[in-house]
């Protein structure tokens, strides 16, 4: 377990959260792929923090903002969907297009 | 071997029992409530025998059968006075209760040590649709929501929501006539979205119930009150015992039955409502379920009385008069008002019958009698379980159950209890004094 | 390498045996005290019934999720053993002494909030969907009440580990400093091992929940990990609140081993009291009443840590 | 003796709570059942976490465990909710784009892994002497303190607009609803609301939106 | 070490508890079609149960992912909070005072009835 391995763990979550967040065409799954991602992120700022910072706190700070944009993240995207499809009955990332206008 | 021993010490526990309940059964259900060795489940997922309790009708040979087959393997079915289907082989009929625990136990004890075989299924072995083999992936499905996957058609959005307006998925199914929440008999054709009921049409009405056969006296010639008020007391808390049940008080349900049993006119209830209420059973357990007037009406009885309506037939008796009687009422009409109402009516039923014992008073009026269940004067009380359709709707699951377990809906038989629960009744009788 | 590893397995496994037995008999204790006649040996009873279940075939449906269905009972017990593991016996004797078990139990009530559900979930029936759905509401509102609670032992230990809690706890126990901490924490207990009141999961208008579809040796696991829970439950509020193995003249496990049986004894006496509450209703007591009621918990607790 | 089984346990936890991690991270888009890619996602979260506990943040490692569970049960009740089919009883694509995904996908991980083994980082390991998450906790009430009340704010804002865009009796519905005590009006009408109120709500989630 | 132990016993219980359900199971036959219909007292579903289930409280559960954010930041408070003093208490009161704003918004708004 090395700096390099972990970042190579991380960029493999990020990869494939990547792929996930394009992929789908619901916007619940698309979250899955976003969340995705940022386990790739936490993962790498807690390995920079354990072997790079010199054990700084900020290091585990960013892992609770980061944790914090997620959960923000997640509340504010399951409520517009709730919203959304109480308007239009469906959950397509197309649908949300609606909102925009 | 090691089998032996397990198998030995699994007969030893007490005998996990799925009561089906057919006409006049719950009286076997009360009396094996009160067995330590029985156990009473709500699944049959949970039995090892099946209790067919009392007479089914022909029409409820289908449920039963489903309900037969969903125990799962050992188990073995034991039949109190309803005859057993001929093609079942050794095949049990008790017919006398005070034998039934016993019954219950041997056949569990023989099941386990392997004298007595698993009973054997009944339906035949096929998914409800055929599916093996069919559709994209041999699942039985089509494109994203059609076919019968797994023997099964998906869920659809069939209703719009009635709350929220967030239209989903509805469930539509059957339930009954052997969920032990309904009264016995009842089966409902119930849609869901999410845990609240959207739509409820009463299938197969509750069967009629039968009372105590002093009402049916009383309205032949004048009966001692203190019998009349007795037996209405112990109807109300069989109905309160199987509330209990359900709102999760085990002890106090069974303490209920209890006082059911031994009632006389020196029971008193003082202890059960301090039970009740210090456990928060009228604050903190579902309510909903408000009658409106016309609903009231259509039930009558103490429902009726909950609900602000103060129609008893027993104001028009002069015996009754005599002993200072007026009707109890409460004004909310929902479920929590129904359980104070009938605890209300219990305690006066006690006190009427303390009276009516020492002055010896007997009812005056014949022809019409005020039963458990509500008003009989030209027609007996007819069924109202029409009046779920309307009154449900709209609640959440538990709330809906618990309404249904508050109100007494079933007809009242045209025949009154038949062959005397040999235990239940008659030491009851001998404890008022005053038989007839 | 053997103390390290596998005295604490073996530990663990020990109490959840024993645990999971006790629980079984003290609820039938309790049962016969209020009155419900039990048959037979109460002793003997839970070994019958268990290995009648061993003998039961286990049941199916029509088409569950198979891998999720026989995983979450065996998750719950493993849930149950989590929990279990980071409850100090005595100053040393303590399974795993993680720098952040009170963190960690935290987790293990959020994940029983995932079993659970799963459990529910996986039968694909509807009355086990309910329940499991239900369930959800509840476990998702008593977690708060839970940490705030549990921040609260943590303030005066300055730590977030239970052995330095118990520690914190020499002079005055945390049940007398915090006197609204147990009877909430209590709650949680019930909550999370869906017991009585609160048993909105497995509960009879649902014909057992996310149990009416199993039986045999899967509903054996699920009503062990149940009663394993109970204990992991009591243990930790033996350790947050009652001075864990603090105490005169015994040794700390046998002052740790009474007080838990204490809160169990509380525990499935409230089970048999108290009707089951309605879901909605939970929801809102959790939320309006229970919450804020936490909050003061807190607040007495940071006052008291400071005075 | 003792930190020589450390290093190579940790190594040997290390390699299969990854392969865990990726494992349950790929099974997520390759599940049928949405309650099965929730959880799946909860257990690549979970094995992060344990990383997390051997790299000695202590803290944050069972700290992701809880968010986690919550964050994916409620994750697992949306998906139920909104999702054709959640249960995948019927198996389905919904994908589109999907080859340009795989690339970007492949194109993210190359370009990150080659920095992650490429680049120079300092090798400045957290001291043996610290204690993570006193260090976090005194950042907190020191030098970000900042970050630490603005975040109390944001999320406070979080729960107001979770609140208005969710609620169906939302504050320019029937706000007086809220308050009174559960009950439903006689006869059992249920707590539904007339049509008119629910094309205002619509209306204003627009308007709210735009702003 | 402790995080070994730990890792250990939840996989030995795991296994402990899947191996009580596989033993026995191993020689059962799956059970027969009338059986395995979910149990409905006697009727049966017109579908499978798994669907787009309305749940009634999901406005509730958004509002924990928030309130579940501020524990995060509560836990290292706690373990700072004596030797910080009144500042922490401070602080306390902030975020007590946030929660209950939130919780007192929430309830007017009707979120923790069901929907």
């Amino acid at each position: 377990m090395t700096l390099a391995t972990l970042l190579l763990l991380a960029a493999a979550l990020i990869g494939i959260g990547i792929y996930g967040a394009l992929s789908q065409q619901s916007f619940v799954m698309l979250m899955m792929g976003l969340e995705l991602i940022l386990n790739g992120v936490m993962l790498a700022a807690v390995a920079f923090w354990a072997f790079s910072g010199a054990g700084a706190p900020e290091g585990q700070l960013l892992t609770i903002i980061v944790m914090a944009v997620m959960a923000i993240e997640m509340a504010m995207g399951f409520a517009l969907v709730v919203a959304v499809f109480r308007g239009k009955q469906a959950d397509m990332t197309e649908s949300l297009t609606g909102l925009k206008h | 071997m090691a089998v032996n021993w397990l198998h030995k010490l699994a007969s030893r526990g007490s005998v996990p029992v799925f009561p089906v309940l057919g006409k006049q059964g719950d009286g076997a259900l009360r009396h094996l409530a009160l067995s330590p060795q029985i156990e009473l489940v709500d699944s049959p997922r949970h039995a090892s025998v099946l209790l067919v309790a009392g007479e089914i009708p022909a029409d409820r040979f289908e449920p039963l059968r489903r309900v037969h087959d969903q125990l799962p393997y050992p188990f073995t079915t034991l039949w109190f006075r309803s005859e057993p289907w001929p093609h079942l082989e050794r095949v049990a009929r008790i017919d006398d209760l005070d034998d039934l625990p016993g019954a219950l136990v041997t056949a569990h004890l023989e099941l386990m040590e392997g004298c007595r075989g698993s009973t054997h299924r009944l339906l035949p072995d096929e998914p409800p649709n055929p599916w093996e083999g069919e559709g994209d992936f041999g699942q039985g499905g089509e494109g994203m929501m059609g076919g019968v996957p797994y023997g099964r058609p998906m869920a659809m959005n069939m209703a719009d929501d009635i709350r929220d307006g967030l239209t989903l998925d509805s469930l539509t199914f059957r339930l009954g006539p052997f969920f032990f929440a309904f009264p016995p008999g009842m089966a409902a054709e119930i849609t869901l979205q999410g845990d609240l009921v959207q739509t409820w049409q009463t299938q197969f009405a509750p069967y009629p119930q039968s009372l105590d056969d002093i009402f049916f006296n009383a309205r032949e010639r004048p009966v001692p009150i203190a019998e009349v008020e007795l037996a209405r007391a112990r109807h109300h808390l069989h109905r309160l015992f199987h509330a209990l049940h359900l709102a999760g008080l085990e002890n106090v349900s069974l303490r209920t039955l209890r006082l059911a049993h031994g009632l006389s006119t020196s029971s008193t209830l003082d202890g059960l409502r301090r039970a009740l209420s210090r456990s928060g059973f009228f604050r903190l357990t579902a309510g909903g379920g408000v009658l409106g007037p016309e609903q009231a009406r259509m039930i009558g009885g103490s429902a009726a009385r909950a609900a602000g309506m103060a129609d008893d037939l027993r104001s028009e008796d002069a015996g009754y008069r005599r002993l200072g009687f007026s009707p109890v009422c409460q004004t909310a009409g929902d479920t929590h008002a129904r359980w104070r109402q009938l605890l209300d009516e219990i305690d006066q039923s006690l006190h009427l019958a303390r009276l009516a014992e020492r002055d010896r008073v007997h009812t005056e009026r014949t022809g019409s009698v005020e039963t458990p269940r509500g008003p009989w004067s030209a027609r007996r009380p007819a069924d109202a379980s029409a009046l779920f359709d309307e009154l449900l709707p709209g609640l959440e699951w538990g709330d809906a159950l618990a309404t249904v377990a508050s109100l007494d809906v079933a007809g009242v038989a045209d025949q009154p209890v038949g062959t005397r629960p040999s235990g239940e009744s008659r030491a009851v009788r001998g404890g008022t004094g005053n038989d007839v | 390498m053997f103390s390290e590893l596998f005295l604490p397995v073996l530990m663990v496994i020990f109490m959840l045996v024993v645990g999971g037995y006790a629980v079984a008999v003290l609820d039938r204790l309790v049962a016969s005290a209020l009155g419900t006649p039990q048959a037979g040996g109460i002793w003997l009873a839970p070994i019958a019934r268990g290995a009648w279940l061993l003998i039961q075939h286990a049941n199916a449906t029509e088409a569950p999720d198979w891998r999720a269905w026989r995983l979450a009972p065996a998750l719950y017990l493993a849930l149950a053993a989590g929990g279990l593991a980071v409850v100090p016996w005595s100053a040393s004797l303590v399974a795993t002494d993680l720098v952040t078990s009170v963190v960690l139990w935290g987790s293990v009530e959020a994940l029983a909030t995932v079993v659970i559900f799963l459990h529910g979930w996986s039968a694909n029936s509807l009355l086990a969907l309910i329940g499991g759905y239900r369930y959800v509401a509840l476990g998702l509102s008593y977690i708060l009440i839970s940490m705030f609670v549990l921040i609260g032992v943590a303030l005066p230990a300055e730590s977030l580990q239970f052995t330095q809690v118990v520690a914190s706890q020499e002079g005055l126990w945390n049940v007398i400093r915090q006197p609204l901490g147990l009877p909430l924490f209590l709650i949680v207990g019930l909550g999370m091992t869906f017991w009585g009141p609160l048993n909105l999961a497995d509960s009879t208008d649902l014909a057992g929940g996310t149990a009416s579809e199993i039986s045999g040796p899967p509903r054996l696991v699920w009503d062990m990990a149940r009663a394993a829970m109970l204990v992991a439950f009591s243990g930790v509020a033996a350790t947050a609140f009652l001075g864990g193995g603090l105490g005169p003249w015994l040794p700390g496990p046998l002052w740790m081993s009474l007080k838990m049986l204490a809160v169990l004894s509380v525990l499935l006496l409230l089970g048999r009291l108290l009707p089951r509450l309605a879901p909605e209703r939970c929801v809102t007591l959790m939320w309006v009443v229970l919450l804020p009621l936490s909050f003061i918990d807190l607040v007495w607790a940071g006052i008291g840590a400071l005075l | 003796m003792e930190s020589m089984n450390d290093g190579i346990g940790v190594d040997i936890a290390f390699l299969l709570l990854a392969t865990l991690a990726v494992v349950t991270g790929w099974r997520v888009f390759r599940t049928d059942s949405m309650v099965r890619a929730s959880f799946f996602l909860l257990v690549s979260f979970i094995a992060v976490g344990v990383i997390m506990i051997l790299l000695a943040a202590e803290y944050l490692g069972v700290a992701m465990f809880f968010m986690m569970a919550v964050e994916m049960t409620v994750m697992a009740l949306f998906m139920v909710m909104f999702m054709m089919n959640p249960a995948g009883l019927n198996p389905m694509n919904m994908v589109h784009q999907e080859r340009i995904a795989i690339g970007a996908g492949i194109a993210g991980f190359l370009i990150l892994g080659a920095m992650a083994l490429l680049a120079v980082f300092p090798d400045q390991p957290v001291p043996a002497d610290l204690e993570p998450v006193r260090s976090l906790g005194n950042e907190m009430l020191g030098d970000s303190m900042l970050i630490f009340e603005s975040a109390g704010l944001v999320l406070l804002t979080t729960m107001i607009g979770v609140v208005v865009l969710s609620s169906h009796r939302g504050r320019y519905g029937a706000a007086a609803e809220g308050s009174m005590p559960p009950g439903l009006e006689p006869g059992g009408d249920p707590a539904g609301k007339p049509e008119e109120d629910e094309a205002g709500e619509g209306e204003h989630h627009h308007h709210h939106h735009h702003h | 070490m402790e995080l070994f132990a730990l890792l250990i016993i939840l996989i030995v219980v795991l296994g402990a508890g899947l191996l009580v359900q596989w033993l026995p199971m191993r020689h059962q036959p799956r059970p027969r079609w009338s059986q395995r219909v979910p149990f409905l007292g006697g009727g049966t579903p017109d579908s499978h149960a798994w669907s787009r289930y309305h749940v009634r409280y999901y406005s509730m559960t958004l509002l924990l992912i928030a309130f579940e954010m501020e524990m995060m930041f509560m836990y290292p408070w706690a373990v700072v909070f004596v030797e910080t003093g009144k500042k922490a208490m401070m602080e306390m009161g902030m975020f007590l005072a946030i929660l209950s704003v939130g919780i007192v918004y929430a309830w007017r708004e009707g979120v923790f009835k069901w929907q």
